[in-house]
């Protein structure tokens, strides 16, 4: 059986892609794509955790609620990147430089 | 009392908000959709006060949905304050979306279904319904901020709140699965338990120490986020910027108290325990350190700006400085009496904030029309002369706003202040009303333009609009704010009992 | 005897001087005469009234003087405030009714003042007092009071508010309906700062006077209205933050040591500090008061105010607003931290001499602008009422409070004079005039009187309230230590200094040579001016010729306060914060503690 | 001062969090060099014609998100389908309203005509 630990540390690793994804590339498509790699790092954290405290599922439910949340928010994003791409026809994300102080 | 009467302010909200969405898609006209969601607001926060007046909810009720949604007196006293913000920001999407072609129904139903998202959020006593309360609530602002669909800013803002925003909750929900993995449990109250219980030990098992204290960051971060203290309030002036000027509202005021509340009960409830919340070892100094950033950063911003709706943002930033003030004096060493009186300032506050900043946005919005929307300083130049009636209650918000009495933003001032200097931080205090003297700078500077400017000589003269919502609106705002600053004792009061219900 | 008959025999002087004012003056309009004809029944009623046998002859009420005007000072507070509010609703276009509207509410405030007079002088307490709990989760309490401190700036504001509007009324053509209501409010914000004894009471009135001097100034303004406007605004709340700091925690200090919350000034001042705290707190109050007096650093924004208010507004700030400085001084900053208030008076007392009298005297000296050169003699005027503050022996301090009414009146119709002659130039500056006396007469007359008032000449009320000033800093040992003499010599100097600029201006504008053409066809005071200012002269000589009708109510509260508070300093500060048991300042007659009345 | 080590760490992860949001973004993230080299297709093979990407409608997108959100839902269904006796029909019911909730948000999609493919 692979240890608990080790989903830990992919999840952890994953989860660093991703927050690194986000914040160094421009494109405002990996960046959700990153987002989403966080989320999935969280559920794996969760399902990995939920085994260490066995005597409920509390992290599995977590892990069910989050999917649902993920893809609604992820519709939303995809929604408002939508209209950005369609006003400034770009999706990089240092485009938007309209509002500044 | 059943417990559907327990979740009626819940259920007539979502109710409310479906059958909006219906009567969207069905109907061919939008303008009565306003009036649809006022009243399902107006009613929600009618229940909860009813259930606040019948002595709030029954434990044996409560316990049915406990731990993961808490029918507490501070969960009521939160729900018809957010209801109150919804009421009056759909009072003013009434008339501003119309005005300005974006008389489109969703706007209604998000609001609502957002607000759902608020009220879940402030009862959520589980990090499972936080979330889910936070997502409902943050999705659907990010789509009312991106809602003015042929506007480049509103899109820029949307994005920016939106990518931010997903990555502050990744981040917090990280820190949620940590914590589950070091103490077993995602209940506040089972994780407070967890931190202080003697077998959890932390000096037994240091790895867990560890962990405990990443995920305590990690969810801090996401609470600043969401509270907008600096430094991690990149997103909120865009976003308030951006947005149509209801869903601004909204923002800062909805949005702004559900995150205030249930950062209350993250910090207050779930990291109450000695150790976590300690001065040496805790979140307090942290929350302080912030409250000073906050306030001193947002203030020293907002006096460069040239636009009111963005010096607004900033105002709201700062505002938040002071209620992360009142977050310290929440938990004010341990002293009862100090903390008691620090939460109920920050509930105070929130509620007079709360019809305060909802009435100058709407006082904003009442100043451009179809033509030109009244954005910078230079649009309200003269507006004292022109239109005294839109100028007068502009005046009583900013001067609330500041902190000036006999307006209610001074009494929430005053109480906070007072409540920090019970609890032993003076200085936080004194560093606070020097930045209301700050603050007091840019307010005035709106005054300056609206009564003692005239505009310039052949610009565009942003008209003032008409619209019997948002004159509604303004009616029911600065009746409030006179009422919470001359006899604030009786929802003072309501406060103190509701912040004794936290635990 | 027949009431009416009664009423008669009281009223007959001003009825008298009412008959004379009509008939005699041989004026056209039927409303002038009767304004005259008011003006001079007012004017002897007022005196009257005054008149020390009026006093005498009044039956002695058994009854105490809460139970016979149970409500007054709450009118005074609410009557401009409640007025102001209705005023919100008045016609914007109609200016005659808006005029007449906001008249007509001040002329009740007066009306209401004049049963002031009626009140009975309790010796070492309030002698009237309302109490009612307002927030009672925090122990604020709506409690205003009144005594010798208050009372004759209650009695200034009343009469000047009025005068400075209807003067205004000539100028002020624009938004009328804006500066009457702002009037309204300062008004009632003005005398509720005067009678509240709740700090909070107190500090919310102290706030709510702000805004409406902002409008007046930035709205009404001349030229640089906006930066002075702000900078009046920002000075005034810096130090009252602070002062809300020290006012916070010195309840919470109550709270902590007696369980229950309080903001009462008559509760707080039974806590004992120890001298450092004392010393913190007591700058926490003193450095928002002095702002406001102003005192000399902090004095730079009136000079921009000033010069930039309208006539009114000027008038108003000079008058009253300087003046709840000086009376927040006494009441809270000496009231709540006797020793500090003791060690630094001495220092504080050099600064008002040096800082205030002689450098205002020399600042206004060197002033072009009659405007700016009339609000440096302020400072200069404010700095004898200080110096009489520090100085705290009876004759010093029945001084400071006499000066601080004079002062209001003299630069109050200073001010107002200096705004006809813009009204009709436009400009201020000393070297436009020269020969005005003889196109204008009356006007010159007026000015010398009030000149004289101003330097404090023999017979009018300033030569009173300087005098007893000084001769109370000689004699203060007790409190100024060996330089009591010099301050005086200082304030002293600071006179002959004041005779030197204000006699300059009056020789540069209304003597020598009509040499600018522009001033020979100057018309003389109008009507309108001539109503608002002979109030002020009538009272210039009332104050000079009669002080004891004034230094009489004042000498009532002023020496048991006095003799308390030296009692208070006399005690070692305490080493840790305590509090007195309840009944607490010890009054010199031994009566039974202050009825918390109103309740 | 062993006490206040778990004070440094909160600091100190807090501090890194904030410092490595800004750095990162600065210092790692691409830049647009100007330099065209890095930009032309590989050299081997035909020079490519035409845009690089196929524009697809929108629509395509619609309603690949509408299919998304209703399909994930499903996944609250599965749990619920296990333990259905248990649950009971209290279990039942909340399935029922939750359906609902779905249902209504259907027809307003439909009815919004996002599921119309040609208007």
């Amino acid at each position: 059986m692979i240890p608990i630990p080790a989903f830990l540390v992919v999840a952890g690793i994953l989860f660093g892609i991703g927050a690194i994804g986000f914040l160094v590339r421009r494109n405002v498509i990996v960046a959700l794509m990153s987002i989403e790699l966080m989320l999935n790092a969280v559920n794996l954290t969760f399902v990995a955790f939920n085994r260490v405290h066995a005597e409920a599922h509390t992290g599995q439910v977590f892990a069910f609620f989050n999917i649902a949340v993920a893809a609604a928010e992820a519709a939303v994003g995809l929604a408002i990147v939508l209209s950005f791409f369609r006003l400034r026809r770009t999706v990089r994300s240092d485009a938007g430089d309209l509002l500044k102080n | 009392m059943s417990l559907w009467f327990a979740l009626s302010p819940l259920l007539i909200l979502s109710a409310g908000g479906l059958l909006l969405m219906l009567a969207d898609a069905f109907s061919e006209k939008h303008t009565d959709l306003a009036l649809g969601a006022f009243m399902t607001f107006a009613s929600a926060g009618i229940f909860a006060v009813a259930l606040w007046i019948m002595g709030g909810v029954p434990a044996e009720v409560a316990k049915l949905v406990a731990p993961w949604i808490v029918l507490d007196k501070f969960t009521l006293f939160f729900m018809a304050t957010l209801c109150l913000g919804g009421a009056l920001s759909s009072l003013l999407a009434g008339g501003y979306l119309p005005e300005h072609g974006l008389d489109r129904g969703e706007f209604y139903a998000l609001m609502i279904l957002s607000a759902i998202g608020g009220v879940l959020l402030v009862a959520a006593g589980d990090f499972l319904a936080l979330f889910i309360g936070l997502e409902t609530m943050s999705i659907g602002v990010y789509a009312m901020t991106s809602f003015r669909r042929t506007n480049p800013r509103s899109a820029e803002g949307g994005m920016k709140y939106y990518l931010l925003g997903s990555f502050a909750a990744a981040i917090m929900l990280y820190g949620f699965a940590l914590m589950y993995g070091a103490t077993g449990t995602t209940a506040l109250a089972g994780i407070r338990d967890a931190l202080a219980s003697g077998s959890f030990g932390y000096a037994r098992d240091p790895s867990r120490l560890t962990t405990v204290i990443i995920a305590m960051a990690m969810i801090l971060v996401g609470l600043a986020f969401k509270i907008s203290a600096v430094p991690f309030h990149m997103w909120t002036p865009d976003a308030y910027q951006g947005a149509p000027t209801p869903a601004t509202a909204f923002m800062s005021v909805v949005v702004k108290a559900a995150a205030v509340a249930t950062a209350m009960r993250v910090l207050l409830v779930a990291f109450g325990d000695k150790f976590s919340s300690s001065w040496g070892a805790g979140w307090p100094p942290v929350v302080a350190g912030l409250a000073v950033a906050t306030m001193v950063v947002a203030n020293l911003i907002a006096i460069r700006q040239e636009n009111v709706k963005r010096m607004l943002a900033y105002s709201s930033i700062a505002h938040a400085g002071y209620l992360l003030i009142g977050l310290v004096a929440a938990w004010g060493h341990g002293d009862p009496s100090a903390s008691r009186n620090g939460k109920a300032a920050i509930l105070f506050y929130l509620l007079q904030y709360t019809v305060t900043q909802a009435g100058a946005f709407g006082a904003l919005i009442l100043c451009g029309s179809k033509g030109k929307e009244a954005v910078s300083y230079e649009d309200l130049a003269g507006l004292g002369r022109r239109n005294p009636a839109v100028a007068l209650p502009f005046t009583l918000f900013l001067l609330s706003l500041a902190g000036i009495p006999p307006m209610s933003g001074f009494f929430g001032k005053l109480f906070i202040f007072q409540s920090a200097i019970e609890g032993g931080f003076t200085w936080l205090a004194v560093i606070g009303l020097l930045n209301s003297v700050l603050a007091a700078f840019y307010y005035l500077r709106v005054l300056v333009f609206l009564y003692m400017k005239e505009p310039q000589p052949g610009a565009v003269e942003a008209v003032p609009m008409k619209s019997g919502y948002v004159t509604a609106a303004m009616v029911l705002a600065s009746a409030l704010v006179l009422y919470f600053g001359l006899m604030p004792g009786r929802s003072l009061d309501m406060a103190i009992s509701a912040a004794q219900s936290l635990m | 005897m027949n009431p009416a008959l009664l009423t008669f025999q009281k009223l007959w002087p001003a009825l008298a001087a009412g008959t004379v004012g009509a008939f005699v003056p041989r004026r056209s309009s039927r409303v002038e005469r009767l304004g005259i004809a008011l003006a001079a029944a007012a004017c002897v009623l007022f005196v009257t009234m005054l008149w020390p046998d009026a006093v005498a002859t009044e039956p002695a009420s058994t009854l105490s003087n809460a139970e016979r005007f149970p409500h007054l000072l709450s009118w005074l507070v609410f009557i401009p405030i409640v007025g102001g509010a209705l005023m919100l609703f008045a016609p914007r276009q109609a200016t005659k009714t808006v005029q007449w509207l906001t008249l007509g509410i001040m002329g009740a405030e007066l009306v209401a003042t004049l049963f002031l007079f009626k009140l009975t002088p309790t010796e070492g307490k309030y002698w009237i007092e309302e109490s009612t709990p307002w927030i009672e989760t925090f122990g604020i309490r709506y409690h205003i009071a009144l005594d010798g401190f208050s009372y004759w700036l209650i009695v200034l504001t009343s009469v000047l508010t009025p005068i400075a509007t209807y003067v205004s009324f000539g100028s002020i053509k624009t938004r009328l309906k804006d500066f009457c209501i702002a009037f309204l409010f300062l008004q009632g914000a003005m005398v509720g700062s005067l009678v509240a004894l709740d700090l909070f009471l107190f500090y919310v009135m102290w706030e709510l006077m702000l805004v409406p001097m902002y409008i007046l100034i930035g709205v009404f303004g001349s030229t640089d209205r906006v930066r002075a406007a702000i900078k009046f605004f920002l000075f005034t709340m810096a130090g009252s933050m602070l002062m809300l700091a020290a006012i916070l925690f010195v309840v919470l200090k109550y709270k902590a040591l007696t369980g229950e919350m309080s903001w009462d000034l008559n509760d707080l001042q039974r806590l004992n500090f120890p001298l450092t705290t004392q010393r913190w707190l007591f700058w926490g109050f003193a450095i928002a008061f002095l702002i406001k007096v102003p005192m000399f650093p902090v004095h730079t924004w009136l000079p921009d105010a000033h010069t930039n208010a309208p006539t009114g507004g000027s008038i108003i700030l000079a008058a009253v607003m300087l003046k709840l400085g000086c009376y927040g001084y006494i009441r809270f900053a000496m009231g709540l931290f006797p020793h500090a208030a003791h060690v630094y008076g001495a220092t504080l007392a050099g600064v008002a001499v040096v800082g205030g009298i002689l450098y205002g005297a020399l600042c206004a000296m060197k002033q072009n602008d009659v405007k700016r050169l009339v609000a440096y003699s302020s400072v200069s005027h404010l700095g004898y009422v200080m110096l009489g503050i520090f100085s705290r022996n009876p004759a010093s301090m029945e001084g400071a409070v006499l000066q601080m009414v004079n002062h209001g009146i003299s630069t109050g119709a200073l001010f107002l004079l200096v705004g006809v002659v813009y009204d009709r130039r436009h400009t201020r500056d000393l070297a436009e005039f020269g020969g005005l006396a003889k196109v204008m007469p009356w006007y010159a007359a007026v000015f010398l009187v009030v000149t004289f008032s101003s330097i404090g000449l023999p017979g009018t009320n300033g030569f009173v309230g300087e005098w007893l000033i000084m001769s109370g800093a000689v004699l203060s040992k007790g409190t100024l230590g060996q330089w009591g003499r010099s301050q005086a010599m200082g304030a002293a100097l600071g006179v002959i200094l004041g005779a030197v600029y204000m006699l300059t201006v009056a020789q540069k504008m209304f003597f020598g040579p009509l040499d600018n053409p522009k001033n020979r066809k100057l018309p003389d005071l109008t009507r309108r001016e001539g109503i608002a200012l002979a109030p002020l002269v009538v009272l210039i000589f009332v104050i000079g010729l009669f002080p004891r009708i004034f230094t009489e109510p004042m000498h009532v509260t002023i020496e048991p306060w006095i003799r308390d508070f030296n009692a208070r300093v006399e005690v070692p500060p305490v080493e840790l914060a305590t509090v007195a048991p309840k009944p607490a300042a010890p009054t010199p007659t031994p009566v039974p503690a202050p009825a918390q009345g109103g309740e | 001062m062993s006490a206040y080590v778990p004070m440094f760490l909160l600091f100190a992860v807090a501090a890194t969090l904030v410092a490595a949001f800004f750095l990162l973004s600065t210092y790692m993230g691409p830049r647009n060099k100007g330099e065209p080299e890095h930009n032309t297709p590989y050299e081997c093979g035909s020079e490519s014609s035409g845009g690089r990407h196929i524009r697809l409608s929108a629509k395509f997108y619609l309603t690949a998100i509408l299919f998304v959100v209703f399909d994930i839902e499903g996944v609250f269904l599965y749990p619920w389908a296990v333990k259905f006796r248990s649950l009971g029909l209290a279990g039942l019911v909340e399935m029922l309203g939750f359906l609902a909730v779905l249902v209504v948000g259907l027809v307003y999609v439909w009815k919004k005509g996002a599921l119309e493919w040609e208007k």
